[in-house]
């Protein structure tokens, strides 16, 4: 879920720009040290990249106008680990924006928070855990993904909950009320995600 | 008049804020014929061909599959889709499941049929295609001929009435195209109508039945191969290169050397034409007998005892029944595609020739042969072998 | 599936000749200032002046642009909704009594939603004047410019590249999917997808192989050309820009009274 | 004996895991020859391919480029590969950069040369290929043709002394493909080494100096095109088909008919054969003239000039720069590939022609014509038309 261009007021886009920025930097410095060690790292990023920016353009079935797909990049993190996977989600986003006119730029601090850091982190954390836990890899895919889609969408709706406090109950209330508006989509679209992404990785473990 | 299988009429197309890419395109498929549809490349074939089963949506004009227009609500699609099956030129992209299995039971699963039936659709068109056995292999390991078959097999399977292909022998080398395209021969002859896109102009000229010639979305002409690719300025309009054979013809008989009469039907009929006006007459010994053995119920040895009693036999196959049984016993054929005029080529070298085949292509060996011999009046000896030995000399 | 994506446009747009700084300063200023205005005039008039540029002498299909601004309606929509009813102050206008709680939506807030709706919309109008005009192509060196990383940069135009073919293999199995009868249903949907999503990441990988040794064989070294812009800047093209950012500029902090009455 | 432009010394490959790919590989090519090797799929072709700038590294034998082995050492693999370069079949692959001025600079760029040299090395490419103009444009905005030719132009922007072409005109159509061809005469012209895989055979038996036959990772042959094309058994032995012309001169050698001396070079040495050996000799009208302009200081009229004096005229265009400047005038030519023998039979049929070429190809035009002279012994007239009028009759 993309927050629009030019729907966040100043100050909240510069402070999600701002929050954003270590990840990116981090991501920058591990990214040259990958690529110093071996060259053959860039080339596989950019299929990886193009591979996440594909399939979040593709429509899940049945739910209009859905085009996130946090678990791409939770894919990403899981092989690049969440600095560089904020590089690539970066990149990713700003054509999204271009391209598609999906999102935008002074959005694009507050999206990438959502999409490209606390999304893939928590894919992340649950794939761990769950292979750790030594539960069944499907099953830990499909909670990944699908709560991967789900913290993204909960983070939303504090960066709109923040900008948009309620007047009574303030940045609570209004944190319900966005969540509650966006579950309609949301958490059917949460579902799919970690259906498909589930699936897939079936089949690829059977090709 | 029967119904065409797939008529166009007056079709005009553009991509969203591009000129026009295809014009006024006008014609008809009768049912159970075989065109190609010729052209360079960017001429519109594909677009055209993405029209036949409601991919693409004509800006106007219809579109007809069994005399009826395609509509375009999902319903209605659904089974023109069925009727009308697509193979790629790409089998990559048309190969998308995990297993060969699974991608062939896609089309049928989608259609909603029972379990046993698109067990058996499966079966029969992994059979179609020589494929039995690879049903657990994922496609991405298969070579380029067999992958090309898998797409085959997809498309089969929900039982199309109509095969459209684009470019079915890009990207293949020379045996396995001719495998594809005596596959698409016999697919024909169980009365499936058939329409391909081809630049190979050798291809068309020895395959179809009619060819469509299209370029910059209109379509030039729409007859019968030899009189399409024997008018070079026509083809010189396509950007295309006539075939060698008709290229020779053409010279010749600018020369005055070759009687202008119509052009060769192929390589066999030029060669004759060069025999009658030739100063030197052809040597008179007989023509070689051409065996005939009919597969349908296993080789049985027959075969293998007519290689051992003929020196230096060359063997045709046709039919994927007859490659699997020759493969099987481990034979390699001599050839595989244009079987019964090379056969005939060799017989009046005095080069014995067997053909191994089944079903109803036996008695297309017999008609041509017949028909070769009555109009060339040299007496050729078709010796069917294993059920009854008489020989049939025409 | 369409991809169709809005940068082939930008690569014929009747635009394409002038300089990509200008492009972009008249496109992201135009955000800026339409997210910092107080009252909606400034980003209207964002809105009216650039979709005119856009669509008049950038000479993009009205109907394509049309399209493309309602890509956010759906999130503006329900935004809009919520900050009408959480956000309060003056007179309430509109009731709607549910049966656990009352929603109310007051005349202060409403005029809150229609600014931020505003500032959505001639920020929208902002981003698609330059997805619409400027090439990705000429940003690279503008990336360049900005000091960003090498391997940043790199990286970009690998990722543009690979794009546009993993793109194309993934409508190709899509269109072969649909021709035998996928997506028909719910359940077959999501197998089908999940199956193109599979298949289309195998290819991934293969392609990352394929241009790993493609740029191989031509000595990689780290090394990789920017393409220098051909134009530069000139006084005629500045000027109208910075007329433009000036009157939305004092549209913006002029105290206009908002409501007008 | 000079020294081979690549050499291969008994060369074995096997993929980790799989049987051998490569078995016993010896052969050498010649610097400034032209090479087709000819296999059908799965034959060897691209892993021989890759071995020649060391992308793969045999498992035993060595690889000599100029003479001095190939070393996997990183930085003699880059000098190896600035004098080896190698275009993919599939030309997205090869295509990485956002634009094409960005993609042809990435070889010399990595290579470290100047920036004027960079820039001087992209223009020079990109209008060897025919893009100039094209510097800006996304690769995905190019038809295939372009793509192909754009990935020329990046190989070629290194200045390589060998060329390696992975089935150049796979997926073209016949203009596309003879338009590639070409180019790769005119690369070759300039003294660079080519060396390409192909199942075409048609394509081969016209264009190569040498066919090298490869099938199951073992060379056959490596001969001229046509003993090797002429042999039916090697040909059935690499699942190959034989060119037509070639086919029809075997058939009718056979039949005793045509004298079984050397198979014909070509359509033109095939058509000379058979009017020789007609009964009907061809009448006797003289052919008509072959004019020739050079457009090497562009075409400033003469063109023009005979378009309007003679009527019909055939358009023959060789070379880049001439196609340039003819597609400049918005003048479409007749025949862009197999120029010279396609000018001799038009004029044979007294048809007029005019060749329009420049630089070196100018001498190749006139030794042909003056060759084909000789052995058929029919006077042809070559007009150099422009600077010197003058005709050479032979």
């Amino acid at each position: 879920m993309h927050i629009m261009e030019g729907f966040l007021p100043s100050p909240w886009w510069q402070i999600w720009f701002i929050l954003s920025a270590p990840f990116v930097i981090m991501g920058f410095y591990a990214l040259r040290r990958m690529v110093h060690e071996n060259r053959e790292a860039l080339p596989l990023l950019a299929v990886a990249g193009a591979f996440v920016f594909v399939l979040s353009s593709l429509k899940l079935p049945s739910v209009t106008g859905s085009c996130s797909h946090p678990t791409g990049t939770g894919l990403g993190s899981v092989l690049f680990g969440p600095f560089i996977t904020s590089v690539l989600a970066l990149i990713v986003l700003v054509y999204q924006a271009l391209f598609l006119a999906h999102g935008g730029f002074s959005t694009l601090g507050a999206n990438l928070f959502s999409m490209g850091i606390a999304g893939p982190v928590v894919a992340y954390a649950i794939f761990v855990a769950g292979k750790k836990a030594g539960i069944n890899e499907i099953v830990t895919i499909f909670f990944a993904a699908a709560f991967a889609n789900i913290i993204t969408y909960v983070v939303t709706s504090l960066q709109l909950a923040l900008a948009f406090p309620a007047e009574v109950g303030g940045i609570m209330a209004s944190f319900v009320a966005f969540g509650a508006i966006f579950a309609i989509t949301q958490i059917p679209l949460a579902i799919i995600e970690g259906l498909v992404i589930a699936l897939v990785f079936k089949y690829i473990v059977q090709l | 008049m029967p119904v065409p299988a797939i008529e166009f009429k007056d079709l005009n197309f553009a991509y969203t804020g591009h000129p026009d890419s295809l014009k006024a395109v006008s014609f008809s498929l009768k049912k159970g014929s075989r065109t190609a549809l010729v052209g360079p490349n960017g001429a519109g074939k594909t677009t055209l061909l993405l029209m036949c089963n409601g991919t693409l949506r004509p800006t106007s004009g219809e579109v007809l599959v069994g005399g009826e227009p395609i509509k375009y609500a999902s319903r209605q699609l659904r089974e023109v889709r069925r009727k009308v099956g697509m193979v790629f030129q790409n089998s990559d992209s048309q190969l998308f499941a995990p297993t060969l299995y699974q991608d062939v039971a896609f089309g049928p699963l989608n259609l909603g049929w029972g379990e046993d039936e698109i067990r058996q659709a499966v079966s029969d068109a992994l059979f179609a295609v020589g494929l039995t056995g690879y049903e657990r292999r994922p496609p991405h390991h298969l070579s380029g001929g067999e992958k090309k078959r898998a797409a085959i097999a997809g498309v089969l399977a929900m039982k199309p009435e109509i095969l459209i292909f684009d470019e079915p022998t890009s990207s293949l080398d020379p045996a396995g195209a001719a495998e594809i395209m005596d596959l698409l021969e016999e697919i024909n002859q169980q009365g499936v109508t058939i329409l391909l896109s081809t630049h190979d102009v050798e291809l068309a000229y020895s395959w179809a039945d009619d060819v469509v010639l299209i370029e910059g979305g209109e379509i030039l002409t729409h007859a019968k191969p030899c009189s399409v690719f024997c008018d070079a300025d026509l083809m010189r309009r396509a950007h295309l290169t006539q075939p060698a054979v008709l290229s020779l013809h053409h010279h010749l008989a600018c020369r005055g050397i070759m009687k202008d009469r119509d052009p060769p039907a192929g390589l066999l009929e030029m060669a004759q034409r060069i025999e009658e006006m030739a100063a030197t007459t052809a040597t008179h010994h007989p023509p070689a007998p051409i065996y005939l053995i009919d597969c349908a119920s296993g080789l049985d040895g027959t075969l293998r005892l007519l290689m051992e009693t003929v020196s230096s036999l060359r063997i045709g196959v046709m039919g994927t029944t007859a490659k699997r049984q020759l493969a099987e016993a481990g034979i390699v054929a001599d050839f595989t595609y244009g079987v019964i005029d090379a056969s005939i080529l060799h017989a009046l070298r005095q080069e014995t020739v067997v053909i191994v085949t089944s079903g109803g292509m036996i008695d297309r060996v017999r008609k041509r042969i017949a028909e070769f011999c009555e109009e060339s009046r040299i007496p050729l000896s078709l010796r069917p072998v294993g059920q009854n030995d008489t020989a049939e000399e025409c | 599936m369409d991809h169709h994506f809005l940068d082939d446009y930008a690569c014929r747009n009747a635009l394409r000749g002038i300089d990509t700084r200008i492009k972009l300063i008249l496109g992201l200023g135009g955000i800026l200032i339409a997210i910092s205005a107080d009252t909606p005039y400034a980003p209207l008039f964002i809105a009216i002046i650039l979709s005119i540029v856009t669509v008049f002498i950038a000479q993009i299909p009205a109907r394509l642009y049309l399209a493309l601004l309602f890509i956010p309606a759906s999130f503006a929509l329900m935004s809009v909704v919520v900050i009408l009813f959480v956000t309060g102050g003056g007179v309430p206008i509109v009731t709607i009594p549910l049966p656990w709680l009352t929603l109310t939506a007051t005349d202060a807030a409403a005029l809150h939603a229609l600014l931020i709706l505003s500032r959505a919309i001639g920020g929208t109008c902002g981003l698609l004047f330059i997805a619409l005009t400027t090439p990705v192509i000429e940003l690279f060196s503008i990336l360049r410019s900005l000091r960003l990383p090498d391997e940043f940069i790199d990286l970009a135009m690998l990722l543009y590249r690979s794009i546009f073919v993993i793109i194309g293999e993934a409508v190709a199995i899509y269109n072969a999917q649909v021709m035998r009868n996928g997506y028909s249903s719910f359940r077959k949907g999501i197998i089908a997808i999940s199956m193109l999503a599979s298949s289309l990441f195998i290819r991934a990988w293969d392609r990352g192989e394929e241009l790993m040794t493609a740029m191989d064989l031509r000595c990689y070294d780290g090394k990789f050309e920017i393409l220098e812009p051909t134009t530069a800047p000139t006084i005629y093209q500045f000027f109208p820009v910075l007329l433009f950012l000036s009157i939305a500029g004092i549209l913006a902090f002029l105290p206009l009274p908002f409501p007008p009455l």
